[in-house]
């Protein structure tokens, strides 16, 4: 058995299963995330939320993928067809191939490269291209305008989101994922570079479009944004890609702010539950703020938007990033 | 050997991504095109052991730059029929010197040869010692490397100062928020109780004046909105 | 880590960032005080330099000698001039935004870094640190088809440019395996055979800076940016950054490849000719005067050119000298150019200065003056710049560079002289005469006419200077 | 020669990339999840297309003119503030990784560059560029 597993088929054989061991669980828990959403809005607004489609409305997702599943493809006459299906597709492959890097678990990084943190940043700064090509190949006026707003939003947040990931790289002196989660041994980096975390949270949700900076598919006003035009599947992908987007985020905002697989405490309770469902359960409190804001804060105007991440979070978060270097710096705390 | 396979098909769909670039007649391809070839540029660089480099073009060419192509390539209307016209016209000459251009190099791979340290030196993307390329890059480019670092500050610098020269404009007539003037402006606005059944004339409120001409436009900070209720 | 060495340019981009951020406070227009400022800034600079120790610092990137501090000097100067040029003209065509002088000195510190480079890489960042602004400020009047025609033609070509001597200094660097000029000119120094490699990213990089000069082959923005772009602008691009490219030129070839001047010899040649040739020959049916004066300029780069090409002291010497003629000359053609107005309206034909003999004599006579300067004629210092690297072609044997060279001149002399006679014999059009110039222009007028006039008397500082400057660079 | 040179570099750093060939399995697997999911809703659902229903969506008329026409420079303005932004991180990031070996000087060298750069950014703010009128 060792022998085949060291030659290069047994090698493949290893990386597709552990693949397969990660992504499963992700789409299911996006198409549990749609419910949770509906679930968690209702009874923030004192309705019931979907319960018909089995217990709690537990198969509701399944229903909604099967309705998707069976409704025709539309592809507008006057659209690019190739780009017009690629965008989604493009959407749903990044927010999957960047699980890639994630750690769940010490030494559970499928791929445990060196510049993890930076993978993840180049995968985040990709995600405007699926909506731009969708945009674009749409040939509508609703969906260009949301691509190109969505587009100028992602990029407005993203100079402040890497200012913050830099923050935590200095703290820890590596951009390997593990290695941040480890330096978060005793103290959450939350606690330490609480305003950063604020920012970068925000900034996530500009990233993912999600209220309050859905401006993009703004539905009062651009009926739903980059993909009015698309229908069945394809909608389907760009929502799945949403979704898993969100949830990646989280991941993410959990690796850098949340002490990533760490339990609360190191002492008895705590140790007995493994690595992975303290991770898993970090991500789902950072859902529910997602979900909780979308609940609670109304529509941000454009220009308020842009305001906010050019002229509050990017100084203020390259004021932060300075203040820790030099606090770094002259306490000798740096990492060697 | 893997390596090598693989040096080997980065390399090829590089070069015909490139040449994509160039011949593809959709320009909105042609951006695409070249995003494929940065991918594969970035995997070339991978395979020499320069992990940030190959992190940082994706997102630095990629994420940002190759957006903004895709912007002005989208949106504005070219007359590409047009175009490729004038690229027929200097097709010779540009065969001519591509020509030339080819035979030098052959001439050149005819007599390869390295200096001594050269290969050493492309031979070390990180310096040994578990130190990783990012940190090899971190310590020399900000002491050993500091001229050329602060000259490159300062063409970022000379960079935005351009963006704006040429594309900024203040549009006449737009209204724009301006937070430190409105929370700047206590008073303007006040709760007052007033008795009832008397006239607000009577009580001395004046109302705003209206301006004579019908013009809407006059609402620029008038001081005195007391009057409504 | 020895920077203070570098002082000149860390004050100058100190002073920029300052003039930058005091520009842009108040909320009125500041173009005429960061204006004053910034020459005040280049000629702080100068001074500095003046007093500059020879040396290389910065873990040898930067290098300081006879030659930089020579060319520095210079290029300060010639900027700060053309800066004076656009005060007025800038206003009175509503260009008077503060970021001009700005962009104008970070341009400059861009030339300094140029002249002063060790190594390919500060080659580069200087080349880059120079290019942007001048992209930007050619296109400065946006508003305007032709300025932002001329600023796209001059990036395009430009960032062109860019990637060809960048991709020549990747070969050598490839094949040498370093980028520092002193250890590139200790590689090549061995008597084994040069890797052909290093002669193709030679090629390359003699390219590169060959558009930067704007000598032939690489000369086809020129004419076109020139017209284009904003009159003060053109003066300047004619003057301060040709300087810093043309040094750079010099300091690049015979420097680290010194002991390969048998490879680059012939293409500097070349160049040379092609430049005096196409100079003279495509000038001569100009209407536009600033159309012309780019090809005069590609002219005498063209001459300027074979002082380099011969390898020698005196050819050196020459070089300089005839930058440091040809900068001042130019400038005070601008000079008059600049302020060629008819009723207010900026006009550029060669025709618009008929009759400028008569309604504007002393105009036309320092007019006259410098078109004789730069056809060469005797005593004025067009004629000097001429004669040195014509001396120095000759007494290297190369009669060809020598021969065309004068009967160039010659061709070239029948344009300039053109100028007079439309002054002197044409008949102002009914429209009237140009309108008067400004103090300021009139005072850069004088100060370069009189220089034209009386260097003959008193050439010896300068041609010491200049000497020295190319010991340091050959010695 | 230039042959046994790529065998050399080649196996030095195959460790290294060895680590970046799950995310081509990745690449692999999702692209064919992607592909399965619109595949299969054109091979299961009933397609059945008419001009009416595939024109682009419009509030009850027909498009006036082409869609994909010049928008407002401020788009791309944004764009390229972005990238100097973008350049700007990316040289810190190895900075960031470095700063315990490079001492007080690589502190400063950086601060110097974040200077200039704030010059800029103070530049943009005063000259409206940052504002969304």
């Amino acid at each position: 058995m060792d022998g085949f597993l060291s030659t290069p088929v047994g090698i493949l054989a290893i990386t597709v299963a552990q693949t397969l061991a990660l992504l499963v669980p992700v789409l299911i828990a996006v198409a549990y995330l749609t419910l949770a959403e509906r679930k968690v809005l209702a009874a923030m607004q004192m309705r019931k939320g979907p319960n018909v489609v089995g217990p709690f409305g537990l198969l509701q997702p399944f229903a909604d993928a099967g309705k998707m599943l069976m409704k025709e493809t539309i592809i507008p006459s006057g659209s690019s067809r190739l780009l017009f299906i690629m965008a989604p597709m493009l959407t749903f492959l990044l927010a999957m191939i960047a699980w890639a890097v994630i750690p769940v678990q010490d030494g559970w990084a499928i791929a445990d490269i060196n510049v993890g943190i930076l993978y993840l940043f180049a995968i985040s700064s990709l995600g405007v291209y699926g909506i731009i090509i969708a945009g674009w190949a749409s040939n509508s006026k609703y969906a260009f305008l949301g691509a190109l707003r969505s587009a100028a939003q992602m990029v407005s947040y993203e100079v402040s989101m890497g200012f913050v990931i830099v923050t935590v790289i200095l703290c820890v002196g590596s951009q390997n994922l593990s290695d941040i989660v480890r330096a978060q041994e005793n103290v959450w980096f939350f606690i330490p570079l609480f305003p950063m975390f604020i920012i970068f949270f925000v900034s996530t949700l500009a990233e993912t479009n999600r209220a309050p900076f859905d401006l993009p598919e703004g539905e009062s006003e651009l009926v739903a944004g980059f993909f009015v035009e698309y229908s069945s599947m394809s909608f389907a992908l760009f929502f799945l890609g949403e979704y898993a987007n969100m949830i990646l985020m989280s991941a993410l905002t959990t690796i850098l702010f949340l002490g990533g697989w760490h339990p609360p405490i190191h002492a008895e309770p705590f140790t007995w539950i493994p690595g992975f469902v303290w991770f898993a359960l970090k991500i789902c409190l950072c859902l529910f703020v997602f979900i909780w804001v979308r609940a609670t804060f109304p529509r941000y105007r454009y220009d308020q938007l842009m305001r906010l991440g050019w002229k509050v979070f990017l100084p203020f978060s390259l004021l932060w990033l300075v203040i820790t270097a030099a606090v770094l710096k002259l306490t000798g705390w740096l990492p060697a | 050997m893997i390596t090598a396979a693989a040096f080997y098909i980065f390399a090829f769909v590089l070069i015909a991504a490139a040449t994509m670039v160039v011949t593809s007649r959709n320009p909105v391809h042609s951006v695409l095109f070249l995003i494929l070839a940065f991918f594969n540029a970035a995997a070339l660089m991978l395979i020499a052991g320069a992990e940030f480099l190959a992190m940082i073009l994706v997102i630095v060419y990629v994420g940002a730059v190759a957006v903004l192509f895709l912007f002005v390539v989208m949106m504005l209307d070219i007359d590409f029929a047009r175009l490729r016209e004038g690229f027929q016209r200097y097709l010779p000459i540009g065969g001519v010197v591509g020509l030339i251009l080819l035979l030098e190099l052959a001439l050149v791979i005819g007599t390869w040869t390295t200096a001594t340290e050269a290969s050493d030196l492309r031979l070390a993307p990180n310096p040994g010692g578990g130190v990783s390329n990012t940190k090899a890059l971190g310590q020399i480019l900000y002491t050993d490397y500091v001229y050329l670092f602060q000259i490159a500050g300062l063409v970022l610098l000379v960079a935005m100062i351009g963006a704006i020269v040429l594309t900024h404009r203040r549009r006449p007539g737009t209204k724009r928020q301006d937070v430190a003037a409105q929370i700047a402006r206590s008073g303007s606005v006040n709760l007052e109780q007033v008795p009832t059944g008397v006239g607000i004339g009577e009580l001395g409120i004046r109302r705003p004046t209206l301006p004579e001409a019908p013009k809407p436009k006059q609402v620029e900070h008038a001081d005195h909105h007391g009057g409504h209720h | 880590m020895n920077w203070t060495l570098a002082l000149p340019e860390i004050a100058l981009a100190c002073a920029g960032l300052v003039i930058l951020l005091v520009g842009v406070i108040p909320g009125r227009n500041t173009f005429f005080g960061c204006t004053m400022a910034v020459i005040g800034a280049l000629l702080l600079a100068a001074v500095l330099v003046l007093g500059q120790p020879e040396g290389t610092a910065l873990g040898g990137l930067y290098v300081a000698d006879a030659f930089s501090g020579f060319m520095k000097i210079l290029a300060l100067l010639g900027a700060a001039l053309g800066l004076v040029l656009a005060l007025d003209f800038n206003r009175r065509e509503s260009l008077d935004r503060f970021e001009f002088p700005v962009l104008a000195l970070f341009a400059t510190t861009g030339m300094m870094v140029m002249v002063s480079a060790n190594d390919l890489m500060a080659v580069y960042m200087g080349l880059e640190l120079l290019s942007l602004p001048l992209y930007v400020i050619a296109a400065f009047d946006r508003d305007n088809g032709r300025s932002a025609e001329a600023g796209l033609k001059y990036f395009v070509l430009g960032a062109l440019a860019s990637g060809l001597l960048l991709y020549g200094v990747s070969l050598v660097y490839g094949f040498a395996g370093t980028t520092n000029f002193d250890r590139l000119a200790d590689v090549f120094s061995g008597n084994g055979g040069v890797p052909a490699g290093v002669v193709v990213g030679l090629v390359f990089v003699v390219a590169g800076l060959i558009f930067k000069v704007s000598a032939v082959p690489f000369h086809m923005w020129t004419p076109d940016v020139y017209e284009g772009a904003p009159t003060p602008v053109t003066a300047f691009f004619a003057a301060a950054p040709k300087v810093a490219a043309v040094a750079l030129l010099a300091r690049v070839l015979l420097g680290p490849f010194g002991d390969l001047a048998a490879q680059w010899q012939q293409v500097i040649i070349l160049a040379s000719l092609g430049s005096m040739l196409l100079g003279a020959f495509a000038a001569v049916g100009q209407r536009n005067i600033k159309r012309l004066m780019a090809y005069s300029s590609i002219g005498h780069v063209g001459y300027a050119l074979m002082g380099l090409a011969v390898v020698s002291d005196e050819g050196l010497r020459g070089l300089a000298i005839y930058m440091l003629i040809y900068m001042l000359m130019n400038i005070g053609t601008f000079a008059i150019l600049v302020g060629m107005r008819r009723r207010g309206r900026a006009v550029e034909r060669i025709e618009d200065l008929a009759g400028l003999g008569g309604t504007d004599l002393g105009r036309a006579l320092w007019m006259t003056v410098f078109m004789f300067s730069m056809a060469g004629i005797p005593p004025l210092a067009g004629f000097f710049g001429k004669l040195y690297v014509f001396l120095a072609a000759v007494q290297g044997g190369f009669w060809t560079l020598a021969v065309v060279g004068v009967l160039t001149s010659v061709v070239s002399a029948y344009y300039y002289l053109r100028i007079v006679k439309v002054m002197f014999f044409d008949e102002a059009p009914a429209e009237g005469g140009l309108d008067a110039t400004t103090p300021g222009l009139a005072a850069v007028t004088a100060t370069t006419g009189i220089f034209n006039l009386v260097f003959c008397l008193y050439p010896a500082p300068l041609l010491l200077a200049a000497g020295l400057a190319a010991a340091a660079l050959l010695g | 020669m230039g042959q046994r040179l790529n065998r050399d570099w080649m196996t030095m750093t195959e460790p290294m990339l060895a680590e970046y060939f799950p995310i081509l399995v990745f690449l692999g697997i999702a692209g064919a999840i992607a592909l399965a999911m619109v595949g299969g809703s054109l091979l299961l659902a009933r397609q059945k297309p008419y001009p009416e229903k595939l024109s682009a969506y419009e509030c009850g008329f027909e498009p006036f003119d082409d869609t994909r026409r010049r928008f407002d420079v401020r788009f791309y303005l944004v764009a390229i503030l972005f990238i100097i932004f973008d350049l700007e991180v990316a040289f810190l990031f190895p900075w960031a990784v470095a700063l315990g070996q490079i001492g007080w000087f690589g502190f400063l060298s950086m601060m110097g560059f974040l200077t200039v750069l704030t010059f800029g950014f103070v530049y943009e703010w005063r000259k409206g560029a940052l504002d969304w009128e």
